[in-house]
């Protein structure tokens, strides 16, 4: 029950903001709905740990562990980045960003067109992340894609029609090669179920039958999937599409991109991982997984050390922890599982801060170039500068915080596994990434400090700024329990111990 | 135990009058054998304590620029080598002080008193005391290494560090120094002891020549009192470091403890060995020439290839 | 009883960093609070620690926090408390000198900021030193660095600074990744991250992967440490942070390294092959030669101290190296002397470095300048910082009678004994290493020589420097402390040995101390067949008796006869501080005759009036190139950054290029991937 | 009405059919006038609903009919009105050589085909009915080409033209291989389809207006 109230808040908000007329309201409105979408998010998660796992109208709607992880991630990360939008999208209008020469009537219409397309982009998400059936699944990703891509053309600018068409093309080709695995793999298990029954591509019925699903097709499906969620998780080499998407989009949409649709992504992968590995044994997914999780982190360090724009930069870390993502599932077992899970967690966190940060950065000096800011952002910004070097320092893995945590364990996971150059690599690539980003982020926040004045207090921004930061620093040092029990069950899905 | 006491305390009180007596008198051994080597009639032999007594005597000129280091340097220098030649067997195996430290602690009571030295040079702010300081710690630390392999040499010939070990293990064995190891490191030693007490051709005690010297530029301020201390612990240091090297690689009389009628005996065979050694070192000044300041560091490289063959002759042989 | 106070301490400190951060607006009462709540954290550390050296059994300690992935706790056995003595002695005397040191900054500053990241930093050093397993070890050891981190770029508007700080981080972080993968292969063979399960480990791992982890933990803490060719950081980092931290970063910090040698040495490690020990004395040497090398060429005091830790690191893993070869040849009694030589150094160097820099922080406050050239005749105006820098420098350059000729003392006997112990080549490192430590201690000695004598005798040589003020009291209190430290380690050599019983006790198995001492804790000797004895105190006890009998009541007697005169000058008018010798001019020689190493390049003008016989004014300037920087690290970050810009083409905008790689891959995984 | 629901029969239908799609792809490689090759890609989409037909008679699966249904709306009738709208308002006729010219990228089709072939030859099975391998190398065959086309072209449309006659090649695999997906499925699917050509050919009309010009290869300001 709760599932279909998952799905019917965001379209609730997405119809309402649509139709309301002044700015407060559309605000107001997202604001209330995203938050109401928290709490069924929490209510569907208390649910899970209940029952383990929750089915609605036979089973068309599913949600195990895995699946509420990823909607309360969704749901929580929503909820930041409409907060912080208000403030952001305020400003934008103040200083005419929306696009030069509009009238009044055409701003609102830009607003509107936010927090319209913002809702369906978490709607479908949400969709994708409650549908039993894969083909839906492929459905409500391609949806997201649709979804965000006016959101990625907001401000109308060349750069940003640019952006958005290769995010356009790159994502549904890929998204074409996912249809074409989940057709295959619908073929390897389609004797099972009777053709042309609906429950033939529920994964709760194919994840049961794995073991008979037909081998050659489940490899070539396992490829196609690769490749094509891979594209929407920004795996190397299907990564060229998401520093330009990143950095054209208005950072709250930019925020929700590169967290929860990233798990989105992912947890279609690891949906097949699950089927493959249970057909073919771990290695054929695992390695292919590897394969191209260390090449994304490999790939992501040179454009990380020699990056002039840090809107682009945290796009490459995204890319990075993609990999890192991959990596972990490659690796699977318990405990690259647990760690994927955690990391999914920790990143969703650090990652929307870091955007946040940025956006708050590039509001005040109303430039993404390294170069142009030049360490006066801890004096023009203190709060801001500090959040952004400390989460920084987080996203490359520095302890206390909480990163640290998930990728020692991923890292751990390959050594046991006996995995160990896939471990140096990690390492190595690490440290190349964080040579790169403390560099540069380094001397964008310290430094003499230059002529900008001091920024006006901004309360949304920064309110949303500081739970996030609060949040990120907490969940170092402890972790609540529930929240972990759920963490755990998504590994316990993933590893299928 | 109580008389083993005493008995220390006699040793100690002997071997420091050896010790003030004799180290003027070396020196000025040293000074007019050379002369008259050098067809000169030379001053008296006792002329250093005459010096001595005079500069004593003196009141002195203490730089308006110095502080207490100018003050304290004679002093701790004169103690330090002091102490350090109570630590080596003069006439008896066993040094009197043995106890309180063995060659390494000789070696680095040298260092303490240069080290003030050196200081002290550079506190009255006069440019060829900074010249001296400067010139000294650089040599002294290039002797440094050759030193110590030498002395490992012999330590590891003898299976011990200790002064009295060594001397006790020599003992006896009157050709042993033939040894191509002890040899090597006898030589090494030679040239080090040359550059510690700043003899020709690395010094020369007797110029005042601004540019050449070293030693002498460093105690350029000093006078009356303080001058006579830190000269004659220059000589102590000079005497304490020639008894070192033929102890320990030619111990012919040295006795293994003091008693009555040996110690005399021992005291006797010291000053023979101490007169050869001064007129191989006259002979060894008279024919040499005073070295450039950059060619000093080839002389000590070749005494630590020396000390590095005697150690691997030892390895060998 | 240990463990509480232990934890107090833990949690003095953490309320220090946090209450300093929320006082960040009245720099006063941070100022207060930061150095209070550091001191009061370290005597308590200091009271847990030096129990637990003596208490039988290792107490360990879970810590409250921490998430259920992993536990947090502590373990205080006698290596780990012996370092924590170290770290409290210290950090105590350093947060002394802070009360006075940080009053400049206040109102300048933001010491909120200061103080949380400083009492941070002593709280992460007490647990690096006794993280019980190797996850919450690396937890400690990266929250260190990063505190260290903030401190070094604390004046970050400097771009020297802030390079400095970055480089150290990212250095850092490289070990730490070394030592990560260590730990992991470690704990894959134990299944544990406990470091009770990796006891005597090591060495039941196969030949080469038992190389690999040990390299890997050698390279991995010697970054921190600062072991040549892995120390360019240090003389950047420590010498641009503020004074007292500087004092923790030359005294505790870089011991963090030497902390987990000894762990891994010692501990994870049963009886290592003899190669390994070999290594680790010949980067020792290597070390010591060119930190004290480097030093010698230098003329900002802070950075010549820096060069100086490399030096010291240097000694203590001589006495390191020494060890394993000798546990290697199954020499116990020898590995003890060996490791009590060098763990007594550490604690030697905390004292003596940690005085040098806060001697040379009140020195920099007083003159604002790190340039030797522009001090001089501050013994005059700051009598006691005067006093405590040159017990520190007699101290560091092994002079009888403190604290580092004992320890180095001890390291020379260890390798005069270590020839005796094989028949093989291998045996003549042992003398060769002596014979450059020798040459160490003597070219530190006329190093310090110059640091000493340059900025505090003879003449001022700039305005600053003339009219200096001696520092406030709490900063002589913190000195003086250090240098009563540097004392008492030195004549109480016979005393402090004991201490190590319980070490080499949990290390090698040998209870060592009774061997060494002598004639009723007289005499210190090095427990080996006829090694000779030395004794501190007695050769102080003569200094005392001879000085009173003989030097004051004499000294007295000239003083009637003394007067005061210009110094001779060669009847020129008038000495001038221009006269006098300069740090540049007294390291000449040595920068002549080592010149293949310095590669020193001079360049003098002179602009001549009257004749070209009488130049009116000259203007020289020498400076030696710093190999390591100029021909290892620069040509790698060059490359690689050339090749990462090369990299760049990946994404050279085209959105056909885009789709070619998908479908390269694409195509590739279906020919390949899928038909297996 | 014996012979129609002869397997023998279907299968050759089909397999001509889809061997008539795969010629109508190539020939979309070669093809310059944007026009026609709309034009050929409404064809295709049809012959493509044809197939879906005749499975869906000889299998006896009706709602395969409902999938051949939604094909012709969607695909024959929808999508190329309004792309052929477009054409008309941007005023544009004739696309540009293609990056790869012609000859060759006939001969890289040929081989993509092979590359189908190859890959498809490992699913054959012999106890399953008729149906399968073939229309399964002809899909992936479509696919590989079409994707190549996205590559090998400049102007925005052709490049979504050739991503939605890739998509034709899904369409097969999805009705050959298991005779369709779940309807509802199929409607998602459909309706995405739909959606997407839609949004593309906005995105078309924008670059258009703000490039002048619809040559994606001016789209290169975003590097690093």
């Amino acid at each position: 029950m709760l599932l279909v109230v998952l799905l019917l808040v965001p379209l609730a908000i997405a119809t309402a903001s649509f139709y309301v007329r002044p700015r407060k309201a559309m605000e107001a409105v997202n604001l209330v709905g995203f938050g109401i979408l928290f709490l069924v998010a929490v209510g569907l998660a208390a649910q899970v740990l209940a029952a383990g796992t929750v089915s609605f109208a036979n089973s068309f709607f599913y949600a195990d562990s895995l699946s509420s992880l990823v909607i309360l991630l969704t749901s929580s990360v929503a909820l930041v980045c409409s907060t912080y939008a208000i403030g952001y999208l305020r400003d934008d209008q103040q200083s005419g960003a929306l696009g030069d020469n509009f009238s009044p009537n055409q701003q609102v219409g830009q607003l509107r067109m936010y927090y319209t397309l913002t809702p369906l982009l978490v709607f479908s998400m949400m969709f994708m992340a409650v549908a039993n059936n894969l083909g839906v699944m492929w459905a409500a990703m391609e949806a997201t894609t649709l979804a965000s891509i006016f959101l990625v053309t907001f401000y109308g600018k060349v750069t940003s029609i640019e952006a958005a068409w290769k995010y356009a093309i790159i994502g549904g080709v890929g998204l074409s090669m996912a249809l074409f695995g989940t057709v295959v793999a619908y073929y390897a298990g389609h004797r099972l179920a009777g053709s042309d029954s609906l429950s033939g591509l529920n994964w709760s019925v194919l994840a049961k039958h794995a073991a008979q699903l037909d081998k050659t097709s489940m490899r070539l499906a396992f490829v196609l999937i690769l490749l094509g969620y891979g594209t929407k998780a920004g795996l190397a080499p299907m990564h060229t599409w998401k520093p330009d998407a990143y950095s054209e989009a208005p950072v709250p949409s930019a925020a929700i991109l590169s967290t929860a649709l990233l798990n989105c992504a992912l947890y279609c992968l690891i949906r097949f991982y699950i089927l493959t590995s249970r057909c073919l044994g771990p290695d054929y997914p695992g390695h292919l997984l590897l394969l191209f999780g260390l090449l994304s982190m490999g790939i992501s360090v040179p454009f990380v050390l020699v990056q002039k724009n840090y809107r682009r930069l945290l796009a490459y870390h995204t890319i990075d922890h993609s990999g890192i993502m991959a990596t972990a599932l490659g690796l699977g077992g318990a405990l690259g599982s647990l760690g994927l899970m955690l990391h999914m967690a920790f990143h969703t966190i650090a990652k929307s801060l870091l955007f946040l940060c940025a956006g708050n950065v590039y509001q005040h000096f109303r430039t993404d170039q390294f170069s142009e800011i030049k360490g006066s952002v801890i004096r023009a910004m203190p709060l801001t500068g500090m959040v952004f070097l400390m989460a920084m320092l987080a996203i490359i893995g520095m302890p206390p915080f909480s990163l640290f945590q998930s990728e020692f364990l991923i890292l751990r996971a390959a050594f046991d596994g006996g995995h160990v150059l896939t471990g140096v690599l990690f390492v190595l690539f690490g440290t190349g990434v964080f040579a790169g980003a403390l560099i540069h982020v380094g001397g964008m926040i310290l430094g003499p400090g230059g002529d900008k004045p001091l920024a006006a207090p901004r309360p949304w921004r920064n309110g949303s700024l500081l739970a996030l930061a609060g949040a990120l620093v907490v969940i170092g040092f402890w972790v609540p329990a529930p929240l972990l029990e759920l963490i755990r069950g998504a590994a316990h899905v993933v590893s299928g111990q | 135990m109580m008389e083993r006491l005493i008995d220390r305390m006699i040793e100690n009180v002997t071997q420091l009058f050896l010790l003030l007596a004799l180290a003027p008198l070396v020196t000025g051994v040293i000074r007019t054998l050379k002369a008259r080597l050098q067809t000169r009639r030379g001053p008296n032999i006792l002329q250093p304590y005459r010096d001595l007594g005079k500069l004593f005597r003196k009141g002195m000129v203490i730089p308006e620029t110095a502080s207490w280091i100018f003050a304290a340097t004679p002093w701790i220098v004169f103690f330090s080598t002091v102490l350090a030649g109570l630590m080596i067997p003069m006439v008896a195996a066993d040094a009197p002080l043995g106890l309180f430290g063995g060659v390494l602690a000789v070696i680095y009571l040298l260092g303490l008193g240069r080290f003030f030295l050196a200081l002290s040079g550079l506190d009255s702010g006069s440019s060829f005391g900074g010249l001296g300081s400067s010139r000294e710690m650089t040599i002294s630390a290039l002797a440094e290494p050759a030193m110590m392999l030498a002395i490992f040499t012999v330590a590891i010939g003898a299976g011990s560090a200790g002064l009295t070990e060594i001397a006790g293990a020599a003992i006896g064995q009157n050709w042993r120094f033939l040894a191509p190891a002890q040899m090597f490191a006898f030589a090494a030693l030679a040239l080090v002891l040359i550059a510690e007490t700043g003899r020709i051709p690395v010094d020369n005690p007797d110029t005042h020549l601004e540019l050449t010297m070293i030693h002498e530029a460093m105690i350029l301020e000093y006078s009356g009192p303080y001058l006579a201390l830190i000269e004659w612990a220059a000589s102590i240091k000079q005497l304490v470091l020639m008894t070192l090297l033929i102890n320990c690689f030619w111990p012919v009389g040295l006795q293994h403890t003091w008693f009555g009628f040996g110690a005399l005996q021992g005291i006797a065979w010291l000053l023979a060995k101490l007169l050869l050694l001064s007129c191989a070192i006259v002979l060894l000044e008279t024919v040499n020439a005073k070295m450039r300041l950059f060619r000093v560091p080839e002389l000590l490289a070749v005494a630590f290839t020396l000390g590095s063959l005697a150690l691997v002759s030892t390895f060998l042989f | 009883m240990i463990a509480e106070l232990f934890l107090s301490g833990i949690v003095v400190w953490l309320a220090g960093a946090m209450a300093s951060l929320a006082l960040w607006r009245q720099p006063a009462a941070a100022r207060r609070v930061t150095c209070g709540a550091a001191l009061a954290g370290s005597l308590l550390d200091l009271a847990a620690s030096a129990a637990a050296i003596f208490s039988g059994s290792p107490a360990v300690i879970g810590l409250p926090f921490g998430n259920p992935v992993f536990t947090w706790a502590v373990r205080l056995d006698p290596l780990s408390a012996y370092f924590n003595v170290t770290l409290a002695v210290l950090a105590a005397a350093v947060s002394l000198y802070s009360f006075g040191y940080l009053r400049e900054m206040e109102g300048r500053r933001n010491l909120g900021a200061f103080g949380f990241f400083f009492n941070l930093l002593l709280l992460s050093l007490a647990l690096v030193f006794t993280a019980s397993n190797a996850f919450f070890f690396l937890v400690a050891w990266e929250v260190m660095a990063l505190s260290s981190f903030f401190l070094i770029s604390f004046e970050h508007e400097k771009e020297k600074t802030r390079n400095a700080g970055v480089l150290f981080l990212i250095m850092s972080h490289a070990g730490s990744g070394l030592m990560l993968i260590a730990f992991l292969v470690l704990a894959s063979a134990s299944g544990s991250l406990d470091f009770s399960s990796f006891h005597l480990l090591a060495s039941r791992m196969p030949a080469l992967q038992q190389g690999v982890v040990f390299l890997l933990f050698l390279f991995g803490f010697g970054v921190k440490a600062g072991l040549v060719p892995l120390h360019i950081w240090l003389p950047e980092a420590h010498p641009v942070a503020p004074s007292n931290v500087s004092a923790l970063m030359s005294g505790i910090v870089i011991k963090t390294g030497i902390y987990g040698m000894a762990r891994v040495f010692f501990d994870f490690y049963g009886a290592p092959p003899v190669w390994m020990g070999t290594v680790v004395l010949a980067i020792g040497v290597a070390s010591a030669l060119l930190g004290v090398l480097y030093a010698l060429m230098e003329h900002d005091l802070k950075r010549l101290l820096a060069w100086h830790s490399i030096e010291n690191i240097g000694i203590i893993l001589m006495g390191f190296g020494a060890a394993l070869m000798f546990r290697a040849l199954g020499h116990g009694n020898l590995a003890a002397l060996a490791l009590i030589a060098a763990l007594y150094h550490t604690f030697n160097h905390a004292m003596f470095k940690g005085l040098l820099f806060l001697g040379a922080g009140s020195v920099v406050q007083a003159t604002h300048t790190r340039n030797m050239e522009k001090m001089g005749g501050l013994i005059r105006r700051m009598p006691v910082t005067a006093l405590c820098f040159l017990v520190g420098a007699v101290a560091i350059s092994g002079l009888p009678p403190l604290n580092g000729f004992v320890s180095e003392w001890l390291t020379y006997q260890a390798l005069l004994a270590g020839f005796g112990t094989t028949q093989s080549l291998t045996r003549l490192m042992f003398p060769i290493a002596g014979s450059l430590l020798a040459l160490t201690a003597a070219l530190a000695a006329a190093c310090f020589v110059k640091a000493f004598a340059i900025p505090f005798l003879a003449l001022p040589r700039s305005a600053e420097a003339a009219e200096a003020r001696e520092a406030s009291f709490p900063m002589r209190a913190g000195m003086a402390v250090l240098a009563v430290g540097c004392v008492a380690l030195g004549l109480g050599a016979t005393w402090f040995v004991r201490v190590f019983d319980p070490i080499t006790q949990q290390a090698l198995g040998v209870r060592a101390s009774s061997a060494l001492v002598m004639a009723r804790g007289l005499a210190l000797s090095p427990g080996t067949a006829h090694g000779g004895t030395i004794s501190t105190a007695g050769i102080a006890l003569i200094f005392l008796l001879a000085g009173a009998a003989f030097a004051v009541p004499l000294a007295m007697r000239w003083s009637r006869r003394s007067v005061k005169g210009p110094v001779w000058d060669c009847g020129l008018p008038g000495l001038t501080a221009d006269n006098e010798y300069t740090a540049t001019a007294f390291s000449k020689p040595l920068r002549m005759i080592f010149s293949a190493l310095y590669r020193p390049r001079r360049e003098i003008q002179a602009e001549f009036e009257v004749s070209p016989h009488y130049p009116s004014a000259i203007r020289f300037e020498s400076e030696i190139e710093l190999t390591f920087e100029k021909r290892l690290y620069g040509p790698l970050r060059e490359r690689i950054m050339a090749m990462a810009n090369r990299m760049k083409g990946i994404q050279a905008g085209s959105i056909n290029v885009y789709l070619a790689y998908i479908f390269i891959t694409l195509i590739l995984l279906l020919l390949f991937g899928v038909r297996g | 009405m014996k012979p129609f629901l002869d397997m023998q029969l279907g299968d050759r239908i089909v397999t001509l059919m889809a061997a008539l799609v795969l010629v109508l792809q190539i020939a979309m490689v070669t093809q310059r006038w944007i026009v026609v090759h709309i034009r050929i890609f409404a064809a295709q989409s049809l012959f493509l609903a044809m197939i879906a037909a005749t499975i869906a008679w000889f299998n006896h699966a009706p709602h395969i009919y409902a999938a051949a249904a939604l094909t012709v709306v969607v695909k024959v009738i929808l999508v190329p009105i309004l792309f052929e709208r477009l054409v008309v308002r941007m005023k544009i006729h004739e696309e540009i050589e293609p990056i790869v010219n012609v000859p060759i990228s006939v001969v890289i089709s040929g081989g993509l085909t092979l590359v189908g072939y190859v890959v498809a030859e490992s699913f054959y099975r012999p106890e399953m009915p008729g149906l399968g391998h073939n229309a399964l190398a002809v899909a992936i065959s479509l696919f590989l080409i079409g994707f190549f086309n996205m590559i090998n072209r400049r102007k925005a449309l052709t490049q979504v033209l050739a991503l939605l006659s890739l998509e034709n090649g899904l369409f097969l695999a999805a009705i050959s291989l298991t005779y369709g997906m779940p309807l509802i499925v199929e409607l998602g699917i459909f309706f995405d389809v739909l959606v997407a050509a839609m949004v593309l050919g906005i995105l078309v009309y924008r670059i258009r207006e703000t490039f002048e010009s619809m040559d994606v290869s001016r789209l290169r300001r975003l590097r690093g």
